[in-house]
């Protein structure tokens, strides 16, 4: 099991950095939402994989799994969610004023 | 009763697989398209499934307590379907 | 009085409705909760009413249950049809077809009741209404006849529906 | 219990909320409010200040939960002078911002700079390493908001690499906050310092990678090279007491490098020793020596201060990457200094956009008042390039100093001095063109469209406000740098912060609550 | 007069003349002189006790850390340069008042010359070398100004830049040499690194303090190689030139060399070097002087060969040479400082200053020529004259002196340059003064005021007084150069006076002399060799030197900066990878602690279909809208995931804030283009996809190793666990850790939401208000929208759904506490909620009928939970503190109230406005584009025909 | 106990019920060659299917738990959902393909989702 969560928090990394590097701002976005899929997932695993056994509590039930980094995770999730609107919005701003939606600024050379 | 339970259990787990296959047919249907239309069917099926497989989950660990979600997505699926499919047929969602 | 009612309840179905997802959603029927239900279904619906402009379409409860439950029967019935076809017939001798079901009803609550009863039953899907609303589109799975097609939709369901819908 | 801690974390996240509501529409009320708000920081941090100058550790359990269970804030000195900076700064960048109107130019100003006052400063306070990532996201948000006040292009563009890159640095952030979790089972700097003294050195790697990946997100907001591509773009096209604001940010990444790697992974922690020396101070001589290469490169003047930030962070750098008392002393006079002196310039650089086209460093002409803003610009210029006799000039001795008996001094030394000339090169050359050669052209020559307003006074006062911290900090620089020993030394001796943090009791350590049922 | 006084008098006497410049030329002159005039009688107030051999000394702390004291202290040495200082000053002042013409700034300049004054005093006077170093950067300030100060003449900046490099670099080794030499004494204090030579000298540090510090006073004394930055100093006013560059800057370097010559002299290395660069310097200047047409050039190289002559005095290292340096030094001060008050009168009177267009101004400027020849002839060493004086000691030196082994070198180079010193001074008296009088002079020249002139017939008498009766200089060189070694009294005092006897000396003045006027005589020969000869032109080659210097950092700044995020963000990703790597390669890696889980055929396939969304997302990401579907799946994919391993609330969220981001990148996408180009190389795409494998294989090493392995000791988590319910009257652990436990946390996350909204609207309005509103108003679709906007059928459900949903989101989050769920759950579900009708009758419809403004919903959220938190303050309870109690009414259940749901509900709101305010504002910019709303919830209504006929009917 | 049994019974009954539906719902969509016949297969043999699993998981919880009504909501939710996502997917198969065997309606001009504004007419691709 510890594999497969691991070897998706890889995968989804390396997918969310080679779409990071690409040179127009919508497949960037999506690929810092991969990232950030990736990196929630790497922090909910810091609590370690339970199944079966969420942190609501019962009578006679001993273990639990971790609820703190899911507490975390919640937090982070939307905090990301609040920063990929914002870099959506101006991110389309940009491009409702330039009529591009590259990335990389071309007027760099010549400032 | 325990028989019946170990037959439960079988079938649930025959079930779980069942259910995993048909996601992963869906999302077959989703790569290959061709159309708009059949990708977001896709997605729409995926979604129900996932719900299924939510319920089975709850029915394995005996817990009730994923009802919340199930209930989540049986909402948020369908918002999501009509939210593409808007967006092909008008290009803008929310007009 | 009445318009007190109507005032506090503009919709009164969506009340009993709301009252009972309540109740579906506590597991739980106790007093304390079908109160809170029914203040809950009070309250929402008046706090929604400005999106539900329109005056409620009265309609017939008793017809509309036995309707619910041709359409149970049916979508079972059909179900297995479909069921049947998908996992036997090939995709050359399958006949799929476009059904035109021109609409007697008025209501849109009474279209829209009828385009989901179509698309839940036998291997149709209602696909699209016309510009004016006069005429319902409907996909066929495998249709040698489509004209018998509407001719047993408008019978078995829009029949209904009109006498449902005053 | 006093509340007094919590204040300048709450005060600005109710005051803008309260803009949000009240004020939406008034800008004039806005002002009043926000400059209420600031002088009450002020006041604050004084008080917090005062209270932490002999020593004391002041603990807040934030929902009385005991640390490390609940979230602490603590005011010990470096905290409170750090706030008290940040207050400062902010009335000041404040005052330009409404002397100058651009808090007009777009909508919410207030709101976003109230907001960001409150990243800051929570930031500063916060004993809890992912209450550290909620405050540097809540001044990351208010910053983007901030950064493109006003819009336009070309500040869009850079918004948006400035908002990505910084949403890169975010997830490299909960990737290391994971590893610490999962390596400590712990987020309470104080208790995290304990626990990590308890790896055994069979296992490192787990802590050792945490600690890494910990410091680089704190070097990205500190601009160190090669995490600074962010800044020169962002800064120079960030509205000008943004900008000027922002000085204070990279220094919130320094602060977190000083608090973590003094408390937690302190230079002699064996479980992550040699992690950094290999390339921490390489990397800030490289901060330093590429900031003042792109001072004497840059074409425009706020690209130009944009890259003297990135130099003054190199510097705070390389003096924070010795980890010794006398140069975190010395980095902490510096972070004051540089604060001022940055936000300065990029004021001062507003100034002289009046009357001209734009900032390219061509001769474009005056308008009046132009020898103020020239002034201003030297004196800060001056400064900025650590000549004498301001508190540049101070802290590079005090850093020079702190690295004679290190292993690399020469090249500190060097690289130091080196580029110490080339920024006096590269300020010289921007001066003379913009200010002085500007006064060959003929002001019938001026183009349409160019607003010839010159700044109001009270963007000036702003501006000499500034100057005046720049002033006193060198007068008073005895103060001020025997103060940064007394910082340096309590944070080279942390147990009694720590005890401070996990020994105060709680909810339910003191027995007020009753047994509950058993779950 | 204290110390601290004289250093200050200059400083704040400088505010005034630049704050009463309106008070008219002579007001701002008046006050800098009465200033300096001050400072110069509060200096002679202690010329008593120095002349006792004291030292005066006073200081201050100022900061003790670094040991930077604020320490002063006047001794001979101090003294001597003070007064030249002052006094040169306030000749300068006078002159300067009636030099500068009336459009000039007058204010300006005098404050940057008592600004400069001041600094030079700081040196002079410093007790302490760090204070020194203030002092000295602030002179090449202050000249920086001064030299700059007709800002419209290329030449003032492009010199004041030059000296300002030049000087600032050497500034630079200074500070470098300083701190050295102040680590090795073990303090900042000259007097007490004046009593450390031998640990100095014997420290492995002294030769690269030694050649640091040298470096910046050969830089700031104009020698070899740093001569050529003092003649482009020559842009300045001539007031400028004649106090820098005689008597003051270019003497600071000399001063610290003499200052330090105890310490630092005496040794091989400081004779080499600093004697080689005297030579070296003395002849170049002279010889290029000679050369020079601009009679302020002509003076500049002469004052480059002097102070060359001063610095090989220093170097030699002997007492006799340190004298002859001192007594050099006053002289050189009064005939230089005399010789360009001359030279800026001719440029005044004859508005040109070529030697080639002058001559016969003997007879116009009859005052002016007697001060200018007498000043030249004692510079070129002619007796009764100081200049001689000095000149004679230096060669009587000279002839003391071995270098490289040689000693006929330094005799017979010091000859050399006594002999051009003597041609060029000789070619300044001859074709300036001598020779037919013109008709083209640019102007008509005569001999100007008093106030031009006087100035200079001081310094000349003087000269005069001097070079006559020298044993009235005795005393001063006798204290002066005690000061310099060390030692008083130790002098012969004998030595200053005109005639020796036939030593070799007067030989080698005499050879120079005459030579001098050979070499004048055949003087157009020479210029035609001079001019054919190849030589380097020290401007052209520092132009080239920092032009390149500037291109190399635009090379390295603009192609490292060159404005892609993309290669930032891939050197980012590097370096993370690079520097997790080495920590991962130094450390240990511990046994695995845990049982390895098996992993069913449901999470077999759950990650086969994660992958498979992921990879296909990579493969596909051109096409966007299908990329979105597939992110919607990975979303999905990682919800079911948390579902499976016990995390139904992290789920819910995941699953939620799922739907609005798809929902926002659809909105967004409306506008954007709907395929991505394809712009990169492959090989490009194989870098990327190289540092994305590293990345990936990063992370799931890491990951995979905390997975195996438990915590070193267990997470405080076991805590929450624990107290949960007792403490924060919950089961739902990660509700009571998000509202409880840790609601600071939430408390910063719904903020961030706010303030993310509150962006987006005002990002919103700055678009709509700005130029983009005329393109949103023209935008067409990129391709023909479907009719039908609003459907009936999904009006229809919406009315009945939309309630339900309502409740869902209040049923969830009532149990948020006890169960999943909570007040962020069920803020988005709201939101969601309200989206729905929003999607069913459109934008306007929809919102027409909301009643609270989002902004206002926001800022109430936020309110709420802090209000909630700060409740806890009356109470005596830290912010956000919580307490709860079961309560029950008749006919409810019993039930829990606590202070956290209160602060749920602060969180709910913040959701909901934020995210209802986000929508709204992206929905706006596409609303700007449409032409008409519809008045109807939904666009097909068959029984609007029937109302419509029954109106008609009516 | 008896009734347990039968409940549990029952309950596999629904799940191998609903297992078949769901594999039908799969298997037609990938199965069917025409856009507007596999729009069949999922939206209703799918809602049956995970319909009848959310009726096993309904009499498990009743039999070995306190029992709940949840499921019914969600089924509900599903039912009533499920004809207007067919709908709207129907509509975009209408309005990104053009089909020759699509009839006229008989009173009106068009069919809605065909009724492009005037504004766009000659952005529609032949
Ligand atoms: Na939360
Ligand atoms: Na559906």
């Amino acid at each position: 099991m510890e594999i497969l969560v691991a070897s998706a928090i890889g995968i989804l990394t390396a997918a969310g950095i080679y779409l990071v590097l690409r040179l127009r701002t919508f497949p960037v976005i999506l690929g810092i939402s991969l990232l950030t899929y990736a990196v929630n997932v790497f922090l909910f695993a810091s609590g370690r994989l339970a199944v079966g056994a969420p942190p609501i509590l019962r009578d006679g039930v001993e273990v639990y799994a971790d609820p703190l980094p899911q507490a975390l995770v919640l937090t982070a999730i939307v905090i990301s969610f609040g920063m990929t609107a914002v870099v959506v919005m101006i991110g389309l701003g940009a491009f409702l004023g330039s009529d591009t939606d590259r990335v990389d600024d071309p007027a760099e050379d010549a400032s | 009763m325990s028989l019946a339970t170990d037959i439960l259990n079988w079938v649930l787990i025959a079930t779980f697989i069942v259910v995993a296959f048909s996601q992963i047919m869906a999302m077959l249907r989703l790569v290959k398209g061709p159309t708009v239309g059949d990708r977001i069917l896709a997605l729409d099926t995926m979604v129900v499934n996932a719900l299924g497989i939510i319920v089975l989950l709850g029915m394995w660990y005996g817990i009730g307590i994923y009802f919340e979600v199930t209930l989540l997505v049986a909402m948020l699926g369908f918002v999501s379907t009509v939210a593409y499919a808007k967006f092909v047929l008008r290009g803008d969602v929310i007009e | 009085m009445k318009s007190a009612v109507r005032w506090l309840m503009p919709h009164p179905f969506l009340t009993l409705i709301l009252a009972v997802v309540w109740t579906l959603l506590q597991n739980d029927i106790s007093a304390g909760m079908v109160v809170f239900g029914l203040i809950l279904g009070i309250l929402i619906p008046w706090g929604t009413a400005a999106w539900w402009p329109d005056q409620p379409q009265d309609f017939r409860l008793g017809k509309m249950v036995s309707y619910a439950t041709i359409v149970l029967w049916d979508i079972l019935v059909a179900n297995v049809q479909v069921a049947w076809i998908v996992l036997t017939r090939s995709n050359e001798s399958l006949r799929p077809a476009w059904v035109v079901i021109p609409l007697d009803l008025r209501e849109p609550e009474a279209i829209t009741i009828l385009a989901g009863t179509i698309t839940l039953t036998p291997g149709t899907v209602s696909a699209d209404l016309s510009s004016e609303g006069h005429s319902l589109l409907v996909h066929a799975l495998d249709c040698p006849d489509p004209d018998a097609v509407r001719d047993e939709i408008k019978d078995r369901y829009e029949r209904r529906l009109k006498e449902i819908f005053l | 219990m006093s509340h007094w801690i919590i204040l300048p974390i709450v005060l600005p996240a109710m005051l803008a909320p309260f803009i949000v509501l009240a004020a939406r529409y008034h800008i004039g009320i806005q002002r009043v409010f926000s400059v209420a708000g600031i002088l009450a920081q002020i006041a604050l941090a004084i008080g917090l200040a005062w209270q932490a100058a002999d020593g004391t550790v002041t603990l807040y359990q934030l929902g009385d939960w005991a640390a490390p269970f609940g979230i602490v804030v603590v005011a010990d000195r470096l905290s409170t002078v750090m706030i008290l900076l940040t207050s400062v700064l902010a009335l000041f960048v404040l005052l330009y911002a409404i002397g100058s109107r651009w808090d007009e130019r777009g909508r919410h100003f207030h709101a976003l700079y109230q907001f960001q006052i409150m990243g800051i400063m929570g930031a500063f306070l916060t004993g809890d390493l992912f209450n550290l990532f909620v405050f540097f996201e809540v001044l990351l948000i208010a910053s983007y908001g901030l950064m493109i006040h006003s819009g336009g292009n070309e500040r869009l563009r850079a918004g948006v690499q400035y908002v990505l890159f910084n949403l890169i640095g975010s997830t490299l952030f909960l990737f290391a906050l994971g590893s610490i979790y999962a390596e400590t089972g712990t987020l309470n700097m104080a208790d995290l310092a304990n626990r990590v003294d308890l790896i055994g050195e069979e296992a490192t790697v787990g802590i050792r990678v945490a600690s890494v990946l910990l410091i680089m997100v704190f070097a990205i907001k500190a601009a160190l090279v090669p995490l600074h591509f962010w800044l020169p773009s962002s800064y120079a096209e960030a509205p000008a007491p943004v900008a000027a604001l922002f000085a204070i940010m990279t220094k919130v990444g320094a602060y977190a490098i000083i608090r973590v790697y003094t408390m937690v992974f302190p230079p002699e922690l064996e479980a992550t020793a040699g992690l950094h020396g290999l390339w921490l101070l390489p990397a800030a001589l490289v901060s330093l020596a590429l900031g003042a290469i792109g001072v004497l490169a840059a074409k425009k003047l706020d690209r130009l201060v944009a890259f003297s930030v990135i130099s003054s962070m190199g510097m705070v750098m390389v003096s924070i990457a010795m980890f010794t008392q006398a140069s975190i002393t010395a980095a902490l006079y510096y972070i004051v200094h540089s604060t001022f002196a940055a936000a300065a310039l990029f004021l001062i650089t507003d100034l002289a956009r009046a009357g001209r086209r734009d900032l390219a460093l061509t001769p474009q002409p005056v308008i009046a008042g132009a020898t103020r803003t020239a002034g201003l610009f030297f004196i800060a210029a001056i400064a900025m390039t650590g000549l004498p006799p301001l508190s540049g000039f101070v802290g590079k001795l005090l850093i020079l100093d702190a690295g004679f008996a290190t292993d690399m001094a020469t090249w500190i030394w060097a690289v130091i001095l080196i580029s110490s000339l080339v920024s006096v090169v590269g300020f010289a050359r921007a001066g003379s063109v913009v200010f002085w050669k500007a006064q060959s052209i003929d002001p019938i020559d001026v183009e349409e469209g160019v607003d010839m307003t010159p700044p109001s006074a009270l963007a000036y006062t702003a501006v000499g406000g500034l100057v005046a911290m720049l002033v006193a900090h060198t007068v008073l620089a005895g103060h001020t740098s025997g103060y940064a020993d007394k910082i340096a030394a309590q944070l080279f001796a942390p147990d009694a912060y720590m005890s401070v943090v996990l020994d105060t009791p709680g909810k339910l350590s003191d027995g007020s609550y009753e047994d509950g049922e058993e779950y | 007069m204290s110390l601290f006084l004289i250093v200050a008098l200059p400083f704040l006497g400088a505010l005034l003349p630049g704050l009463m410049n309106s008070a008219g030329r002579a007001a701002c002159a008046g006050v800098t002189f009465v200033v300096t005039l001050a400072a110069f009688v509060g200096l002679m107030t202690n010329l008593p006790a120095v002349a006792a051999g004291e030292v005066v000394s006073v200081g201050v702390d100022w900061i003790p850390i670094v040991g930077l004291n604020f320490n002063l202290m006047l001794d001979g040495l101090g003294f001597f340069f003070a007064t030249l200082i002052l006094g040169i000053g306030l000749l300068i002042i006078t002159y300067a008042r009636h030099y500068l013409a009336r459009e000039d700034h007058m204010g300006e300049f005098f404050t940057y010359l008592l600004l400069f004054q001041g600094a030079m005093v700081g040196i002079v006077l410093s007790d302490n070398i760090l204070l020194l170093l203030i002092f000295w950067e602030l002179t090449s300030l202050s000249s920086f100004l001064l030299i700059g100060y007709w800002k419209h003449l290329p030449e003032g900046r492009q010199g004041a830049r030059m000296a300002l490099t030049v000087t600032g670099m050497g500034g630079l080794a200074l500070i470098g040499g300083m701190l050295i030499l102040g680590n090795i004494a073990g303090s900042y204090d000259l007097s007490v690194i004046l009593q450390s030579k031998d640990v100095i000298q014997d420290s492995p540090l002294y030769l690269p303090a030694l050649i640091l510090i040298l470096l910046g006073c050969f830089t700031k004394s104009a020698q070899f190689p740093f001569h050529f930055w003092l003649p482009h100093a020559m842009a300045a006013p001539t007031p400028v030139s004649a106090y820098l560059h005689s008597a003051t800057m270019v003497k600071a370097g000399i001063f610290l060399m003499a200052r330090l010559w105890p310490v630092l002299s005496g040794t091989p290395e400081w004779f080499v070097i600093v004697t080689t660069a005297g030579l070296i310097t003395m002849c170049l200047g002279a010889v290029i002087a000679l050369f020079k047409h601009d009679l302020k050039a002509l003076l500049a190289f002469s004052t480059v060969s002097h102070l060359g002559l001063i610095t090989m005095l220093l170097g030699t290292g002997t007492k006799f040479g340190a004298w002859a340096a001192v007594f050099h030094i006053f002289n050189h001060a009064t005939f230089k400082a005399a010789l360009f008050m001359s030279a800026g009168i001719v440029d005044h009177e004859a508005k040109t200053r070529d030697i080639r267009l002058l001559g016969g101004l003997r007879v116009l400027m009859p005052i002016t020529f007697v001060i200018a020849t007498l000043a030249a002839l004692s510079m070129a060493g002619i007796p009764f004259l100081n200049g001689f004086l000095s000149k004679e000691m230096m060669l009587e030196e000279a002839n003391h002196t071995t270098l490289f082994g040689m000693p006929w070198l330094v005799p017979v180079l010091a000859t050399f340059g006594s002999l051009f010193s003597a041609a060029y001074c000789f070619r300044l008296i001859g074709h300036t003064f001598l020779g037919p009088v013109r008709e083209s002079y640019p102007a008509k020249p005569h001999d100007p005021g008093f106030g031009l002139w006087g100035p200079p017939a001081i310094l000349v008498v003087l000269v005069v007084a001097v070079g006559v009766a020298p044993f009235l200089a005795t005393p001063m060189v006798q204290l002066v150069a005690s000061a310099v070694v060390g030692e008083a009294g130790a002098f012969d005092d004998k030595y200053i006076k005109i005639w020796h006897g036939l030593v070799p000396a007067l030989y080698m003045s005499i050879i120079a002399v005459v030579g001098g006027l050979v070499v004048l005589a055949m003087f157009k020969p020479l210029l035609r060799a001079w001019d054919a000869a190849p030589r380097p032109e020290a401007k052209t080659i520092f132009e080239a030197l920092i032009s390149g210097v500037v291109a190399l950092a635009q090379g390295i700044s603009h192609t490292l900066h060159n404005g892609a995020f993309s290669r930032y963000a891939a050197i980012a990703m590097i370096t993370f990878i690079a520097v997790g790597y080495h920590a991962w390669q130094t450390g240990t890696v511990g046994e695995a602690s845990r049982v390895i889980q098996e992993a069913g055929p449901v999470a077999i396939a759950g990650w086969l279909l994660l992958v498979a969304a992921t990879i296909g997302l990579v493969l596909m990401h051109r096409r966007r809208l299908l990329a979105l579907v597939l992110i919607g799946i990975v979303g999905l994919m990682v919800s079911v995931g948390f579902v499976y391993f016990s995390a139904p609330d992290l789920a819910m969220t995941q699953f939620t804030v799922e739907v609005v981001t798809i929902i926002l990148l659809l909105l967004a996408l409306n506008f954007l283009p709907k395929q991505t180009p394809v712009e990169s190389s492959l090989s490009r795409r194989l870098r990327d996809g190289g540092v994305a494998i590293l990345g990936g294989v990063a992370t799931l090493i890491l990951s995979y190793h905390y997975l195996i392995r438990d915590a070193v000791t267990g997470p405080i988590s076991e805590f929450h666990l624990a107290n949960s319910y007792k403490g924060g009257g919950g089961t739902n652990v990660v509700n009571v850790i998000l509202v409880d436990f840790r609601g600071f946390d939430t408390f910063g996350e719904i903020i961030v939401l706010g303030i993310a909204a509150l962006l987006i609207y005002a990002l919103t309005e700055t678009l709509l208000n700005g130029p983009v509103r005329a393109r949103l108003l023209n935008r067409r679709p990129d391709q023909a929208r479907a009719g039908d906007v609003h459907p009936m059928m999904m009006v229809v459900l919406t009315r009945v759904i939309m309630p339900v949903v309502l409740m869902v989101g209040f049923y969830i989050f009532l149990r948020g506490h006890n169960e999943p769920g909570g007040g962020f759950i069920a803020g988005l579900i709201v939101s969601i909620a309200v989206v729905m009708q929003y999607m069913a009758s459109g934008f306007n419809w929809a919102s027409d009928r909301v009643r609270f403004p989002y902004h206002g919903v926001i800022g109430a959220g936020v309110l709420v939970a802090g209000l909630t938190g700060i409740g806890s303050w009356f109470v005596g309870k830290p912010f956000l503190t919580s307490d709860f109690t079961y309560v029950r009414i008749p006919p409810f259940q019993e039930f829990e109230l606590a202070t956290a749901a209160l602060f749920d509900v602060g969180v709910f709101l913040a959701v909901v406005g934020a995210v209802m305010l986000s929508l709204e504002s992206f929905s706006r910019l596409a609303r700007r584009a449409h032409d008409k709303d519809s008045d109807h919830p939904m666009d097909i209504d068959p029984s609007r025909e029937d109302d419509a006929q029954a109106v008609k009917g009516a | 106990m008896m009734w347990e049994l039968i409940g549990i019974y029952v309950a596999i009954i629904s799940l191998i019920i609903g297992a078949i539906f769901t594999m039908v719902g799969a298997i037609g969509m990938l199965k069917l060659d025409n856009p507007m016949s596999r729009l069949h297969a999922p939206t209703k043999v799918g809602t049956v299917g995970i319909g009848a699993l959310l009726l096993a998981s309904m009499i498990h919880s009743w039999v070995t738990a306190d029992g709940s009504f949840n499921e019914l909501l969600i089924m509900a939710f599903l039912f009533v959902t499920a004809p207007i996502s067919a709908n709207f997917i129907a509509k975009v198969y209408l309005h990104t393909n053009e089909d020759k065997t699509l009839p006229k309606p008989p009173r009106d001009d068009t069919w809605s989702t065909l009724n492009v504004p005037a504004a766009d007419r000659d952005l529609i691709e032949d």
